[in-house]
């Protein structure tokens, strides 16, 4: 609850650097459709809150979708590569690689195979997010202490329960990591799913609005951005800290 | 005239060329006063990527049409992809290179030691070169710098003196700003360089099969551009109800500006003229821009305009 | 030829090391009967724990083979119930469904385990951290939920490492004697680690004296005193007579 | 070693994949701007080798500066964060908000800090790795054994000592999780910076190519930057296995 | 008024609990002067230990204070060497530099530590095991680690937390052997946690008897055996008296 409660530290740090970001553009005199300044960013999402909310709604609706498929993805891998030595050697290497590739560069290979629809961003999200639930999973469940794995043998436990009794839950912390960058990076794959070919979503808005110089307004959609996304993270701890109560015992200092 | 029965609505994509600007209003009219409805079209417009995108889907038969260039039409059927522009969408060649006014950039001579910001392709620099030659100007004392999707106002604040510009949009930007500027207009200086940019196109299976369709596309679309013509102010106010987040002002002034641009000295919205094609293919084909010279019959057709 | 309970047969142990290999156990042989009660001592670091590691298939001997019932039982699981000397408690699990881990690998349903243990939780002086994660129990309460963990998976025979190793002498009385309760009710075959001389003849049938590193069996003593014991044979003649004899023969080492 | 030895399965599922693409593009007849062949982009790749091989250089270059480059403000910012709580609540959403925000959204304000040379590129692929780095090490510090800081407090260690004699060894396997996953996107994240604006490059080649329809060119491009980034996450593994040479020994299952 | 080496004067503690909180120790004093031997023995989960984290400043009294010469060393670190009865090996380090540990810690450079630490070895039979991870050590040679690493911390207070629990007897012997002759060298005043009876009046000066939970001080039984002790005093009758004297005070508990 720690890191949850007592916001003050991180609100004073934002206060403080918008009000030096207003007072630098304002003082400064940078171009508006360059550098625009909090308050012209308030303004812009003001005036433009219905479509903005419009557009929001469909990005999450992609991110969210997204990462969940990614959850699934991952974990079914997660276990698979865990599991079988084979897969382990087989799949690593493809798995890195799957994240290597600029999605950008595939746009269109991307649109050929899954069309104009929702479907290519959520794809993209989920080609973001599901790497990070992978590695950290793998890791989690190799990090399990071999003593406890060894109590569990002697009772002659079958592979699926010392998953479930000891590998998983001492797997969950490095997961909650996992999901947690997953989540970071969830709603800005959306947008730039949204980049392949849309028309609609906050990626859409922002291209548009980015060449009309528009600028106010793409930081309007670039504050949503930061701010659904950061509290997509604190769900995640907060459901983290829920899910590992035993955790909290050890960590007084 | 309606349609004789109630047949599902065909669906249709289009796959722009860029973010939606007021080279597209006319598809933005034609949807929202229903006028492809009318024809049993069901039209969905969607934007590219930054890595461009449309002639591949056309190409592909991912999308039934799209909106590209002269000179990318000329390079998809210098690598026997099988696109063809349908229609000129701006008559003349409205882009030319701006800069801003203290630079003092008034003729190609003044590209002399200067920084030329733009996206790094090949054909640039050999259009640059062109023009400069034209001047007697030393093209190597030009240094390019790649900017990538960055916009003119933000580059020219770094390092940047001049860049290749379509007026209708930034040009008109810089009008609204009151940001002075020097603008040479390309085919004043090159009018072998008046090719059209854009364009709208469809594949080569699609004509065969879909005729018809076709047809009734490009009804609807000349309806719309006709619109944009006489109404540029209510053209105006339907592209920005259409498209999210754009600049009302900068789309109303921009409009008014193109609306004498699309069809200009044409007797009709769209024709494109079979040496706008050849002088330019040619062109690039010495610049070594494409391996060999093209069919240009094959690269467009005024077939599916509609009859007048 | 009688089959026994259990059987160790020329059973030797080599680990790696980082600067060559070495040998841990030399020629074991053990033969022990249905019910009996036989205890191991030897010097630290022998290969006591080895021995029993062995035993319950969690490691493979070099050579040897370990008969349950007439059947090799090498590199098999969950034929024993086996209490190691770390603890193990898994901390994610409150105390109470600590215990019952080996019930539930078992298939026994979670609310009947619970039950049964909560029946042995007063003896044990656990009633009160049923509910409590492990980082609240003091060392000596580690290893009463450890062994009533043990217990409870029921199985015949029984690896007991030094179950009452952190347990103050009276505690250790009290679970010594709920110990040998339990086992004359269930006709247990105990096979006990101690490094209490004491403990040694007061619990067992027989007691292997084990060599110093490589371990072999260096002699076997029978404790010839009769059942049930009570407490106060510690304080007997014979009692002091086999303690000596133990102890010396521990000292030569 | 395990994981780096016996390629043979990823090698086997990789040409078992190669010929499957190979065999689907041939019969299917896709046309080869859309999806080459394995063959066409390996002919590609040869006969374009002094080009690529140039523009290769200029992107590792850009990746290997900006990974060391996010490893040491991962590192540092890491150990503010851990060490002074105003500074994990303060900069924490800070560090989550700067990976939500698309950057090609914020390309323009870029190059107006950082020009066109390597810069931008560097700052871009710093950008995408910190956050795994800073995200797995703080993560990893946390996950230290309190029993083994508690006993470096009776020693009266400073916080220095805590951090170098438990918290960091503990916090390696999760740092080099996170540095893995940062190699991953070090390559990708040159090309996207390239993308916003350069001369030279892999994310150039690729955009001119994709520009002039030579697909077989992309997936050249493609392949390289796949290649070099399983080598760099291989090399990571290595490294990792150099160093946490005690983890060998847990890990025996 | 006199001041004592080390002096408990009506020390309290609470726990908070999942359900509630509850008392472990109430109203503990306790007087020990410098070069005293003193035992602490008590019920399983009495305090003993919890005492000793209090004594080393790992955590705070509820009431009460700790001073040293006089100086309340609540809450202070550093001023005793204590070796709690978990072992806290790390896992990183080799057995040699685990043991120099503590020297390390005090600016010892490496190598003259190393080889102080190397002179000991022997003794505590860990020579051969020098250049081993932890995880190849059984039970006893971890605790005869931890002891040695307590010791070279060179504090004139040692708490020692249940030192030989794990060690077989003639060890056990052989270690407390080396203890006293340590002990009468460099004059160090010790508090001893024992389970074992024999041990405490064989070591001690004093032992303090606690209750069970929450602990007070029940009893202090003065150990007036002649020193220096043979082991041979085992079998005499003071001390037979002696500890029928101790056993029978933890038995009415
Ligand atoms: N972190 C904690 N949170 C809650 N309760 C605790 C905690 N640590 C110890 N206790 C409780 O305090 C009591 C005393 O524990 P302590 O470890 O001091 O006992 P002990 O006398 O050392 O026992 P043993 O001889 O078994 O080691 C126990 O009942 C234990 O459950
Ligand atoms: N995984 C391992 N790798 C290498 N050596 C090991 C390993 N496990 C145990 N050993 C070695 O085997 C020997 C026997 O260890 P074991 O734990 O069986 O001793 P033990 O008799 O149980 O001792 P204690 O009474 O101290 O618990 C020791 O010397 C130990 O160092
Ligand atoms: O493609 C991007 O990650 O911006
Ligand atoms: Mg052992
Ligand atoms: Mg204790």
């Amino acid at each position: 609850m720690k890191k949850i409660k007592n916001h003050y530290p991180a609100l004073l740090m934002i206060v403080f650097g918008l009000l030096l970001w207003e007072f630098f553009v304002r003082l400064s005199q940078v171009d508006i459709w360059i550098l625009p300044a909090p308050t012209d960013i308030i303004q812009a999402m003001v005036k433009q809150y219905p479509i903005l909310l419009d557009h929001t709604l469909i990005t999450l609706y992609e991110a969210l979708v997204g990462f969940l498929l990614a959850v699934i993805v991952a974990l079914f891998l997660a276990l698979l590569i865990d599991s079988f030595s084979f897969f382990k050697r087989g799949f690593y290497p493809i798995l890195v690689a799957s994240q290597t590739i600029p999605i950008i560069a595939i746009a269109p290979l991307l649109l050929i195979w899954f069309g104009y629809g929702l479907l290519p961003k959520i794809v993209v999200v989920a080609l973001v997010c599901f790497f990070p639930i992978v590695l950290n999973t793998i890791d989690g469940l190799n990090q399990a202490d071999s003593g406890l794995i060894s109590l569990l043998h002697t009772m002659n436990a079958t592979k699926w329960q010392i998953y479930k009794k000891v590998r998983f839950p001492s797997a969950l912390p490095s997961l909650f990591s996992g999901l947690r960058i997953a989540a970071t990076y969830s709603i800005m794959g959306a947008v730039i799913g949204e980049w392949l070919g849309a028309n609609k979503g906050l990626g859409i808005y922002m291209k548009n609005s980015s060449h009309s110089f528009l600028t106010a307004q793409v930081f309007a959609a670039i504050l949503i951005i930061v701010l659904t996304s950061i509290l997509f993270f604190s769900f995640l701890l907060l459901l983290e800290q829920k899910l590992i109560p035993w955790a909290k015992l050890n960590q007084e200092d | 005239e309606p349609p004789k029965e109630k047949a599902k609505p065909m669906n249709i994509q289009v796959m722009l060329d860029w973010v939606p600007n007021t080279n597209h209003t006319g598809l933005y009219v034609a949807k929202e006063k229903e006028w492809y409805q009318e024809q049993g079209l069901n039209v969905e417009i969607v934007q590219p990527s930054d890595g461009g995108g449309a002639a591949q889907m056309v190409a592909a038969g991912k999308a039934q049409f799209g909106i590209s260039a002269q000179e990318e039409v000329t390079n998809a059927r210098a690598q026997q992809i099988p696109i063809v522009s349908i229609a000129a969408i701006i008559q003349h060649n409205t882009s030319g290179f701006a800069s801003p006014k203290e630079k003092n950039i008034t003729t190609p001579k003044d590209f002399e030691g200067k920084n030329y910001g733009g996206w790094g392709a090949e054909s640039e620099k050999a259009v640059i070169q062109s023009v400069m030659e034209k001047y007697n100007a030393d093209f190597n004392k030009v240094k390019f710098l790649t900017v990538g999707d960055a916009d003119f106002f933000t580059i020219t604040k770094r390092d940047v003196d001049f860049e290749w510009i379509y007026y209708g949009w930034t040009g008109i930007d810089a009008e609204l700003r009151k940001f002075p500027i020097n603008y040479i207009e390309l085919r004043q200086i090159a009018p072998e360089l008046d090719y059209y940019t854009p364009v709208i196109i469809t594949n080569e299976t699609y004509i065969k099969e879909h005729p018809d369709i076709i047809k009734k596309f490009m009804e609807a679309t000349s309806k719309g551009y006709e619109f944009a013509i006489s109404n540029p102010e209510e053209a105006a106010n339907i592209l920005l109800k259409e498209v999210p987040g754009m600049n009302a002002e900068l789309v109303k002034a921009s409009q008014k500006w193109l609306s004498k641009k699309y069809q200009e000295d044409a007797p009709q919205w769209g024709i494109q003229k079979p040496e706008v094609w050849s002088n330019y293919a040619k062109w690039m084909a010495d610049h070594k821009l494409i391996p060999s010279m093209i069919d240009v019959n094959k690269a467009f057709t005024n077939d599916f305009l509609p009859k007048k | 030829m009688t089959t026994f309970k259990l059987e160790l047969q020329h059973v030797y142990k080599e680990y790696p090391l980082q600067n060559g290999s070495f040998k841990t156990l030399e020629d074991i042989s053990m033969q022990i009967e249905k019910g009996e009660f036989v205890s191991i001592i030897g010097p630290s670091g022998s290969g006591k724990s080895t021995l029993f590691n062995l035993i319950s298939g969690l490691d493979s001997p070099t050579k040897g083979d370990i008969l349950l019932d007439g059947q090799s039982i090498k590199n098999k699981k969950g034929f024993v119930s086996y209490m190691p000397q770390k603890d193990h408690l898994l901390p994610w699990r409150t105390v109470l469904d600590n215990v019952i881990l080996g019930m539930e690998i078992k298939g026994i349903p979670k609310e009947t385990a619970r039950k049964k243990a909560l029946e042995h939780l007063d003896v044990f002086g656990l009633a009160s951290f049923a509910n409590e994660y492990p980082s609240a129990l003091s060392g000596g309460m580690r290893q009463r939920a450890a062994l009533l963990r043990t217990i409870l998976l029921d199985n015949n025979v029984l690896l007991l490492d030094e179950p009452f190793g952190a347990l103050d002498e009276i505690t250790r009385m009290k679970m010594q004697h709920w110990l040998l309760e339990i086992w004359e009710k269930y006709h247990h075959t105990i096979l006990f680690v101690t490094h209490s001389i004491d403990e040694a003849v007061y619990l067992s049938d027989r007691v292997y004296v084990f060599s110093h590193r490589p371990a072999r069996v260096k002699e076997i003593v029978e404790i010839d005193l009769p059942r049930p014991r009570d407490p106060s044979i510690i304080t007997g003649e014979n009692f002091s007579r086999l303690k000596e004899r133990l102890l010396t023969l521990l000292a030569k080492e």
